[in-house]
């Protein structure tokens, strides 16, 4: 098992939530989180795809996590509301500034796609509203092949009681098909008290028909593999990689999240 | 492929007045149900009975339902069908309570059992019988039903 | 002389209770809370999450501390994935937003006293 | 109904009972290879003070180092090994680190030098381990047992070169460690001086005692570990030192609605009891030590027909028992209770967690 994770907080101006959102994650103990950038997609590009904000302009300096002695780490992540099959550009520069990529698919043809071939990370299963239509065996398991992971935030659940039957619904619905392997648990929300330590998400996760196991894979394991999966979908299938120098890189944002002997594992 | 496995709950609801029978339909049932599921087991017992759960036939004339619940969540149904004491339709509360008869995985066992259970009940009533007219009408169904149940034919619905 | 004793018995898989040592977080953190407040609310989230038959499961509170707003929670076995979900899944005491910290989870109650993740060594 | 939310993890109790002086005793060896201590706790029931003796052996157990940014070679180098591991018994431990996350480090009495990394510290390291027992499918973490006392590992042996190579070259490992070293005889240890080139500081165990005034106590009855009527079984005698400890108040004040819990019976109310705890990183041998002076107290006629005391070993230790691996699903305790009788029978109940080995 590796360390936990929590791939979406989303992203607010206000600096000062921020900061408390990223000490609550760091005193809850994940050691890696990802601040979401929402896109809605448009066709045309009439909407521009934000840039992320530079970590150093966020926040002075990173929380220690709790029970460690080094700083949470914090990641970007663009996700793009895809509601017609042109809102999602392969291999659009854009995309390019963010360490993790995801969809979120509104119709069943568009999640057909992005499961089987949309060049993506993270495909975010809707929680707030019924979904639109059922999961069907091909494009999990097209999903699974390609090691793209499905994301279900819980914060709405923690809002709303109709919500919280539209999570468990989904995503019941969703660990049905493919037996609780490549799910991500994640918040999905910008307060910090809607937020949740990692042994209560592999509790909660239980109650979606995961494992225990399986469950705490859902906070920790998957992530990692998400982030090696954005690694190789940045380098060129893993084959070829590239490392900044020491003396030019900052340490702070500049390097590169997945181990550094990548080059041999293709 | 994996068959999804099911549960089929055969119902017999009991109306305090006759006349009201023929008011049923499957939707207002669905309803029942689930505001029964969700108040004895609450957003989780709700979001376990909305995959999979229909009420798959109602016969208004002799209160019989068919339930379809997913394998894994037919008890906690179950449990909750006790606790239904009205159905609403068309802004009017029918009074009623469930009780179930007979639990099966296939709706065609369930048939069967149904077909038994219906032959039963006429022999009950047979010697209740006060004219020579319906004895003859009460012998005539048995005697259908059982020739249906040796026969082993499909049918569509049951008519007693 | 003693008599020659030797006796080994071993016990698995029957825990008959689970711990849980959790701490409330308020939005507004001067609000005081009473014991009884405390089962109450955990209670009314049982029930919005497992309804009138979750909320009937019985769970005993056994130590809570006004100042921390820090409880030791008793639980059968059985309830205890339905207790801690329910508990995970409370947003709201009294119209102000509220967040149970689990802090730790053992079936044995002496484990949560020696919790080696609490251990600080300031240099 | 709720058949999948019903399960809990697996966990182990085993109770033993026996003499001190019988010869399938095994007590000492429970003791001594249970490596890691965090805690100790002793509830002394009938005295409101503890005997100066128990005292003193409480408040002298040793100090520990805690290194800072130890590169791990540093234990591989002649000095560190002639110094701490073929001399008598040093415990390390990685400190800050959680075996379920991160990678930990131990360095056994028995100069094993385990270590339990991720896969991917396992794949760059180039030494050979297990994949851990409780992470088989895909095995997330692997298990590095590196026998320090080996005839191959003695400096400039091959296997030492290895190893060193592993450590400085291809992945530089180093944690934050706490360290502790037993020497026969009035040897002072070394350590200090070894280390001084790296960011250290010296601990003293914290010690914190407590005097309760009349606390209802189960009945205890030698030979009855299986709980019959007139005593009170293993399991809720661990509720109740549990609850002692936690402070649980035995009367309650609200008819049953907050809680239901009360002292097994039957019971016994006694006037004080003194609860004591020490916690740091403490070392068997001093552990053994207070063994010894509790055999001689509990014989002394005013205190209790018993006195407990519990060890908690540390949550995220490689191994628990001796070398046999242990982890972290929802908890990860491993401790023992010792309940010690007048006439020198003893309880021992040693629990584990999900992720762990029967208790020897």
């Amino acid at each position: 098992m590796s360390l936990f994770m929590d791939l979406n907080l989303p992203f607010t101006a206000d600096k000062k939530r921020l900061k408390t959102l990223l000490e609550t994650a760091a005193h809850l103990g994940f050691s890696t989180v990802a601040i979401n950038y929402f896109h809605e997609g448009q066709s045309k590009g009439k909407k521009e795809i934000p840039k992320p904000t530079p970590l150093a302009q966020l926040v002075d300096e990173l929380p220690i996590v709790q029970g460690k002695s080094r700083p949470i780490k914090v990641l970007n992540r663009l996700t793009i509301l895809v509601s017609d099959a042109s809102h999602f550009r392969h291999n659009a520069a854009e995309y390019r500034a963010y360490d993790i990529l995801a969809v979120q698919p509104t119709t069943e043809k568009l999640f057909h796609a992005a499961c089987m071939t949309f060049d993506v990370d993270i495909i975010c299963i809707t929680v707030t509203e019924r979904l639109p239509f059922f999961f069907k065996r091909a494009p999990i398991n097209g999903a699974r092949e390609r090691g793209v992971m499905f994301e279900v935030c819980y914060a709405a659940a923690i809002r709303d009681s109709t919500m919280r039957r539209y999570t468990l619904t989904n995503t019941l619905a969703l660990v049905e098909r493919n037996k609780g392997k490549n799910i991500i648990v994640s918040s999905g929300t910008d307060k910090p008290l809607e937020l949740r330590g990692p042994y209560d998400i592999t509790n909660l996760a239980q109650l979606f028909g995961m494992s225990e196991v399986e469950a705490k894979d859902g906070v920790s394991s998957n992530c990692r593999s998400v982030l090696l999966h954005a690694e190789t979908r940045k380098t060129a299938c893993g084959i070829i990689y590239t490392v900044k120098t020491p003396n030019d890189s900052q340490p702070k944002d500049g390097p590169p999240l997945a181990k550094k002997q990548k080059t041999s594992a293709s | 492929m994996v068959r999804v496995k099911s549960r089929y709950l055969l119902c017999e609801i009991h109306v305090s007045d006759p006349s009201k029978l023929l008011l049923l339909e499957d939707r207002a049932i669905t309803a029942a149900v689930k505001d029964a599921v969700t108040s004895a087991h609450g957003d989780y017992g709700a979001a376990q009975c909305s995959i999979g759960f229909s009420v798959k036939y109602v016969n208004a004339h002799t209160g019989i339902l068919f339930l379809r619940c997913p394998k894994s969540s037919y008890r906690l149904i179950w449990s909750a069908l006790p606790f239904i004491t009205s159905v609403e339709r068309k802004g009017r509360r029918i009074s009623c309570f469930l009780s179930c008869l007979h639990v099966g995985g296939t709706i065609r066992t369930c048939q069967k059992f149904l077909i038994r259970y219906n032959t039963q009940q006429l022999h009950r009533m047979l010697p209740k019988c006060k004219t020579q007219e319906e004895k003859d009408q009460v012998r005539r169904a048995i005697l259908s039903s059982s020739t249906y149940m040796l026969k082993g034919k499909e049918h569509k619905e049951e008519r007693d | 002389m003693q008599p020659a004793v030797f006796e080994r018995v071993v016990v698995k898989n029957s825990p008959v209770y689970q711990y849980m040592k959790v701490s409330l977080v308020l939005e507004q953190a001067q609000t005081k809370l009473t014991a009884v407040e405390l089962k109450h609310l955990i209670t009314t989230g049982l029930k919005s999450l497992y309804g009138e038959v979750g909320a009937a499961f019985p769970f005993d509170l056994l130590t809570f501390e006004e100042d921390t707003l820090t409880a030791v929670l008793r639980v059968y076995s059985r309830g205890l994935v339905r207790l801690w979900s329910s508990i995970t899944l409370l947003g709201f005491f009294q119209q102000q937003r509220c967040a149970f910290r689990v802090l730790q989870v053992s079936p044995y109650l002496l484990a949560l006293t020696g919790n080696s993740r609490d251990l600080a060594l300031d240099s | 109904m709720f058949k999948q939310l019903e399960k809990t993890p697996r966990t182990v109790l085993v109770c033993e009972r026996s003499h001190l002086d019988h010869e399938k005793a095994r007590l000492g060896t429970h003791v001594e290879q249970h490596f890691f201590n965090h805690k100790v706790s002793l509830l002394v029931p009938g005295c409101d003070r503890l005997p100066a003796e128990l005292d003193a052996a409480l408040n002298s157990m040793r100090s520990f180092l805690l290194v800072r940014n130890l590169p791990l070679s540093q234990l591989l180098e002649k000095e560190f090994l002639d110094q701490a591991v073929y001399k008598g018994s040093t415990y390390g431990l990685s400190y800050q680190t959680r075996i379920d996350e991160d990678n930990c480090y131990a360095l056994l009495p028995n100069g094993k030098l385990v270590l339990s990394v991720d896969k991917d510290t396992y794949e760059t390291l180039g030494l050979e381990g297990k994949p851990s027992q409780y992470q088989r499918r895909p095995a997330g973490r692997y298990v590095v047992s590196v026998d320090l006392k080996d005839r191959t590992m003695s400096p400039g042996g091959k296997g030492h070169q290895r190893v060193v190579k592993a450590l400085t070259e291809h992945t530089p490992l180093s944690c934050d460690l706490l360290l502790s070293q037993h020497l026969p005889g009035d040897e002072s240890p070394a350590l200090q001086s070894l280390l001084s080139n790296h960011k250290l500081s010296e601990h003293r165990p914290r010690v914190s005692s407590h005097v309760m005034t009349s606390l209802p106590c189960p009945t205890l009855v030698t030979s009855h570990l299986q709980g019959e009527q007139q005593s009170c079984d293993p399991q809720s005698f661990l509720e109740w030192l549990g609850a002692v400890d936690a402070g649980v108040t035995f009367e309650d004040q609200s008819d049953g609605y907050l809680s239901t819990y009360e002292c097994p019976q039957p019971q016994t109310v006694v006037d004080a009891a003194v609860r004591c705890s020490v916690t740091g990183l403490l070392l068997p041998e001093d552990i053994y030590h207070l063994l010894d002076v509790l055999r001689r107290s509990v014989l002394e006629p005013k205190l209790a027909p018993w006195l407990a005391l519990t060890v908690h070993g540390f949550q995220d230790s490689p191994v628990s028992w001796g070398t046999a691996e242990h982890g972290f699903l929802s908890g990860g305790e491993n401790f023992y209770t010792l309940v010690l009788f007048q006439n020198l029978d003893y309880w021992i109940c040693m629990a584990t967690g999900p992720h762990d080995a029967c208790p020897p």
